[in-house]
């Protein structure tokens, strides 16, 4: 896939928004001085129909809170959210009520494994999303969908342990496409993975992309990656969006300081100060033993 | 026996288990020859087994990790063989070691300064407590590590990442060993930082003292180092003057990591060729 | 609010929690035996004798009120008046909480000092013929109902043997027995967690970082490791504090010891429930403070929680 | 995080997490130990729960004549009581068998409330978390901080010794273990990936514990009822030595217990007895549980996978 496809630069009007997510801040409290703590705070951000949005920062720039906002699983302080027109919350948890909705946004995270319950085989956690989406899940048997994502067939059999950290990644864009979503977020789905895994899966977004009409929140610091895969960027910075628009002009010509840096440095930092670095947490196997 | 020659290493051979239970090579069949005043580089990536090698030098090889041959001689008298193992004299005013997480490797619950107190009251009895507090101050100032009184007065967990690092260098300097081995002893440190500890590491090899200087980065080595020793997969690939090898006289795997691409590439080829690159600047770095 | 008054605040008040919850429970446990009247005065008791009583003890109020005028009294330290002895708890209890105090100290400190060495030879030798021995000791101790450990020990050393006495108090001789008895729960839980704690600390990057700075073993033992390791030891001592007092109860029984554990089987032979009560509530307050103290320990033990 | 840390140049073989090969052994004799203590507290178990249909002596039979006879090994003793007789004449084998199924079957029962109490306020507490949790969690933790012992003599002295007194008395002190666990573990749960991408797919509230937190709980939760198992049988043994067990005729080995105390120098074998079986009951279960944790500790003894 060395072609970069070129992104659409004018946005359709009548093009739908999946998702819109407005002026929503979201607080912590930190434990050790009791005080409310913004981690997100006043962003907004749409991700329209078919289109592969990016979310892109520092660690610790919100942008994975950002991504569970979008999924219905943080709660916000402020803000509103809409999923297709419909408001999935004012700042509660999402409840039961907008089943219309529902299964519309489905997640990858970046803890392939991780994200799989080590105790369900995979073919019975499909089983499970079939249950609770008899209608939406109609639509491709599991074998169909190992095809969709080039795993075999007999992988169904298996638990999460047994699988590879990419063929986990896959596994979970299986479960997240059998509910025929809308909309995909993505947080950072590559980055805990090897590189030949990294490609593969990279492929498969990209695949869902072209193919399937999914619309993409793509979370991630990689902006290469980001650069293949999306029309549009969101740049974060200490809880704030503090640039978009459209991939290109924002990668030629950035108009922030640290969205330059972003590019510069491959977006690809350790948070400063921690004095930790790949070498002192041990890059050799004798370290790992 | 050679008036100079102060470690020799020969024929060194180590496994370890892997997770199934089989046995994989860690080095293979390693030669190594230190003399005094020497800065010999040992370059690797990871699991190129260097960590292992300066580790098994004075005995201290992860518990998973058996040697299976090879003899290790200190001064022409035999440290290591098949039938003896005398390693442990080795460690401290010998054979001075800084291993790879030295963050980690001062201890948590006392104050950094009576740690390093400690390690000159065991090593130079003869000096009182001025003295070694001047000797500790003069050796942390050259690693341009300001605010020493403080950091002297601090535990461990209150000063950041970088003037740890330092402090851990000082700890193995501190004993004055003939030779010390420094595995990536200056991975959490910036550039400038890193300059001075360069400066120091040299200041200390030309008093006849040696450096076993342990890397991933060939250019760093550079600078550093007189001869180099390139590890892959725990076998020798190249061994000489760092000037030849930096000027290409070397294995073609020691010449992709001089032009600083590791040879190697995504299994189906499909990843775009540029972020190839960038992926693999940023594992380096 | 600063952060050690902060601290001071947050534990002062889930100590009182503990202890009014502990109160609480009492107080309603006390009140579903029914009418203690009937207990004092007997069976064949004039109405009026038993109305009189219960006028003076106040059962004839409403529960709420009496739950009341219960948690005011304890607010002050007023813990009741023994049914059978007629005077108040508290002095019944205060001279006996010194012996046991005295008992348990030794058995608690020798049982860890012996339950470390356990956890040393097992750790520094793991796999070997001590590290089995220490392992199984540890287990066994776990398993062995300390007042029938108590049993078996005064049918040895007392009755058979006629080494040490059979009970009572006197010199220190009539400690051992008691204390062993006693002991085998902190030696059984220190030479566990003891020995996890040492094997973890051993694998510490600073322990390799002193062996290569020239140190021989046994300095890295006293000078690191030892220190590093306590402090999981002394966790699971604060949380062993309920299971030691349990069997101390219970041993005392045995070797007639004067603490409280004999006065509970006192209380219980004279079914005086609201001596019982008051144990109970000081039993409680004697469990907070031993947990503020070990949380005064973890200060002195890791300069990491100390200072920030 | 970035990638640097899981990126390997070269496809090198990983090696081993912990097991060093003393290690290793190790954990192969903890296996045959935990084997070992199933199979002995199987055939306890087993025998115990038949001894009405073997042919041996009423336990409650009272005979003066047979009064202390010693068990068969000693002089005075004979087959026809195996392993003695009481101050009653009561045949002590009998009374060991049928002290035992009492004694299991109240523990067991008492186990099982304890571990569904404890669990429902562990989940509950953990998983939901908020203001729910800081009540449940004060109370856990005020309910572990009560001496067990002052608490049940003090209800069982209230509402009387019977059998069920005796399982609710045993379950009251032994919940907080299961609640305290159960709660930690709930938390680490909720914090998984799997459990936010369960979240994201709108599994509910119920599907989630149902299908996922409690099979992810359990084998946990079976490590702790096992070690419970034998805490309470403990701590039955103390309640009844103090005369706070059941009355008799039923019998457990913590009432033999304390009925023979005052013959300890002329008969210890009325002692000595029950509370060796107490003794190898409690060693068992432990034995169990440790090589139980072995197994499921994901620290130690991973599977060949990741």
């Amino acid at each position: 896939m060395t072609n970069s496809a070129t992104p659409t630069l004018l946005i359709p009007q009548t093009r739908m928004a999946e998702l819109d997510i407005s002026s929503v801040s979201v607080s912590y409290r930190n434990h050790r001085t009791g005080k409310q703590q913004d981690v997100v705070t006043d962003a907004s951000l749409e991700v329209l129909e078919r289109e592969s949005v990016a979310l892109v920062g520092e660690s610790g720039s919100g942008k994975s809170t950002l991504a569970r906002v979008a999924l219905g699983v943080q709660s916000i302080k402020t803000g509103e959210v809409l999923i297709r027109n419909q408001s999935r919350y004012a700042t509660k948890r999402v409840t039961g009520q907008d089943s219309e909705v529902m299964g519309d946004v489905q997640g990858v995270f970046q803890d392939a494994v991780g994200s799989l319950d080590p105790r369900q085989r995979i073919d019975r956690g499909l089983g499970e999303l079939r249950r609770r989406y008899p209608k939406r899940t109609e639509w491709i048997s599991d074998a169909e969908l190992m095809e969709q994502v080039e795993l075999p067939i007999d992988l169904l059999r298996r638990y999460p342990g047994q699988l590879s950290g990419g063929q986990a990644q896959r596994i979970a864009v299986a479960r997240a496409l059998v509910v025929k979503p809308r909309l995909i977020v993505a947080d950072e789905p590559t980055s805990a993975l090897d590189l030949s895994a990294q490609a593969q899966v990279a492929r498969l977004l990209m695949h869902l992309r072209n193919d399937h009409d999914v619309a993409l929140l793509f979370v991630s610091h990689d902006l290469a990656l980001v650069r293949q895969l999306c029309d549009r960027i969101y740049v974060m910075e200490n809880g704030r969006i503090i640039e978009s628009g459209a991939i290109e002009t924002v990668m030629t010509c950035p108009q922030s300081v640290s969205t330059r840096r972003l590019i510069e440095e491959g977006g690809l930092h350790e948070v400063p100060g921690t004095g930790m670095n790949e070498h002192a947490r041990g890059d050799t196997p004798e370290a790992r033993v | 026996m050679s008036s100079n020659n102060l470690l020799s290493i020969q024929g060194l051979c180590a496994t370890a288990r892997d997770v199934n239970g089989g046995v994989i090579q860690i080095l293979r069949d390693v030669n190594l020859e230190l003399e005094e005043g020497d800065r010999l580089g040992i370059i690797g990536q990871s699991g190129s087994g260097k960590t292992t090698l300066i580790r098994a030098i004075v005995g201290l090889e992860h518990p998973t990790i058996k040697i299976e041959s090879g003899t290790i001689k200190f001064r022409g008298e035999t440290m290591y063989s098949d039938s003896c193992d005398r390693r442990a004299e080795l460690r401290g005013s010998t054979l001075g070691a800084i291993f790879q997480s030295a963050i980690r490797s001062i201890y948590p619950f006392r104050r950094i300064g009576s740690q390093l107190r400690e390690i000159v009251k065991f090593h130079h009895p003869e000096l009182d407590k001025a003295q070694s507090l001047n000797r500790i101050e003069q050796l942390l100032r050259g690693m341009s590590l300001k605010d020493t009184d403080r950091i002297l007065r601090s535990y461990p967990h209150q000063v950041s990442g970088g003037q740890l690092q330092r402090v851990a260098i000082a700890l193995a300097m501190l004993a004055d060993p003939d030779v010390l081995m420094a595995d990536e002893c200056t991975s959490a440190l910036d550039k400038g930082t890193e300059a001075d500890v360069v400066r120091l590491l040299d200041r200390f090899t030309n008093d006849g003292r040696s450096l076993l200087f342990v890397t991933h980065d060939l250019r760093l080595a550079g600078r550093v180092c007189d001869r180099m020793l390139v590890l892959l997969r725990g076998e020798v690939q190249d061994s000489g003057a760092a000037a030849e090898i930096l000027a290409g006289a070397c294995t073609e795997y020691t010449r992709s990591l001089l032009e600083a691409m590791p040879p190697w590439k995504p299994a189906d080829g499909s990843w775009p060729a540029d972020s190839v690159v960038e992926l693999a600047d940023r594992t380096r770095s | 609010m600063n952060p050690l008054a902060r601290k001071v605040f947050t534990r002062v008040g889930t100590g009182l929690i503990t202890v009014i919850f502990a109160a609480t429970i009492v107080f309603f446990l006390a009140r579903v035996t029914g009418d203690p009247t009937h207990q004092i005065l007997g069976e064949n008791a004039s109405q009026e004798a038993i109305d009189q009583l219960r006028n003076q003890l106040g059962l004839d109020q409403s529960i709420f009120v009496q739950y009341a005028e219960f948690l005011s009294k304890l607010a002050v330290g007023d813990l009741g008046t023994s049914l059978r002895y007629g005077i108040p708890n508290i002095e019944l209890i205060l001279p006996r909480l010194g012996n046991s105090f005295l008992l348990t100290a030794v058995a608690v400190a020798g049982g860890s000092a012996i339950g470390y060495i356990l956890a040393l030879l097992g750790a520094t030798k793991r796999g070997s013929l001590w590290d089995k021995l220490s392992t199984s000791i540890a287990g066994i101790a776990q398993s062995i109902p300390p007042f029938w450990l108590g049993l078996v020990l005064v049918y040895f050393f007392a009755l058979r043997l006629e080494w040490l006495p059979s009970g009572g108090v006197g010199d220190w001789t009539h400690v051992i027995l008691p204390a062993v008895a006693i002991g085998m729960i902190p030696l059984a839980y220190v030479t566990r967690v003891g020995r996890t704690s040492i094997v973890s600390v051993l694998a510490e990057d600073y322990v390799l970082a002193a062996r290569s700075r020239g140190f021989s073993e046994r300095q890295v033992l006293l000078k690191h490791v030892l220190r590093a390791s306590a402090i999981p030891v002394v966790t699971v001592i604060g949380l062993l504090t309920g299971a030691i007092l349990s069997s101390t109860v219970t041993v005392e029984v045995v070797f007639s010891w004067p603490g409280i554990g004999s006065l509970a089987n006192q209380a219980i032979q004279g079914r005086d429930f609201t001596l019982l009560q008051a144990m109970a509530i000081v039993t409680a307050v004697v469990f907070v403070l031993i947990n503020f103290i070990v949380d005064l320990l973890y200060e002195v033990l890791d300069p990491r929680i100390r200072t920030r | 995080m970035t990638i640097q840390t899981d990126f390997r140049p070269d496809d090198e073989p990983q090696v081993a997490e912990v097991p060093p090969v003393d290690t290793r052994r190790k954990l192969l004799l903890r296996k045959g130990s935990g084997i070992l203590g199933a199979a002995f507290f199987g055939i306890a178990v087993l025998l115990c729960l038949i001894a009405p249909w073997l042919p041996i002596a009423d336990p409650n039979l009272n005979d003066l004549n047979e009064a202390l006879r010693p068990p068969f090994w000693l002089s005075g003793g004979d087959m026809s009581h195996p392993l003695g007789t009481d101050q009653l004449g009561r045949d002590m084998m009998s009374r060991l068998l049928f002290g035992g199924r009492l004694t299991l079957v109240m523990v067991l029962a008492a186990v099982l409330l304890a571990a569904v109490v404890g669990l429902l306020v562990g989940i509950v507490a953990g998983y939901r978390g908020g203001v729910i949790d800081t009540i449940l969690s004060r109370l856990t933790d005020a309910q572990l901080a009560l001496p067990f012992i002052l608490l049940a003599l003090t209800i069982v002295l209230a509402v009387g010794s019977t059998v069920q007194t005796m399982i609710m008395v045993l379950a009251l002190g032994s919940w907080a273990n299961f609640a305290r666990i159960v709660r930690g573990e709930a938390i680490g749960l909720r914090k998984r990936t799997f459990v936010v991408a369960l979240e994201s797919a709108h599994i509910g509230f119920f599907g989630i514990v149902l299908r996922h937190i409690f099979p992810n709980l359990l084998p946990l939760l079976l490590v702790v009822a096992v070690l419970q198992f034998g805490v309470m049988t403990l701590s039955e043994a103390g309640l009844s030595f103090l005369a706070m067990g059941v009355h008799p005729p039923q019998l457990t080995w913590g009432t033999m217990l304390a009925g023979g105390k005052d013959y300890l120098d002329s008969a210890w074998w009325i002692v000595v007895l029950p509370g060796l079986c107490i003794v190898l009951a409690t060693l068992s279960l432990n034995m169990i549980a440790d090589a139980a944790r072995d197994k499921f500790d994901p620290t130690i003894g991973r599977g060949a996978n990741k």
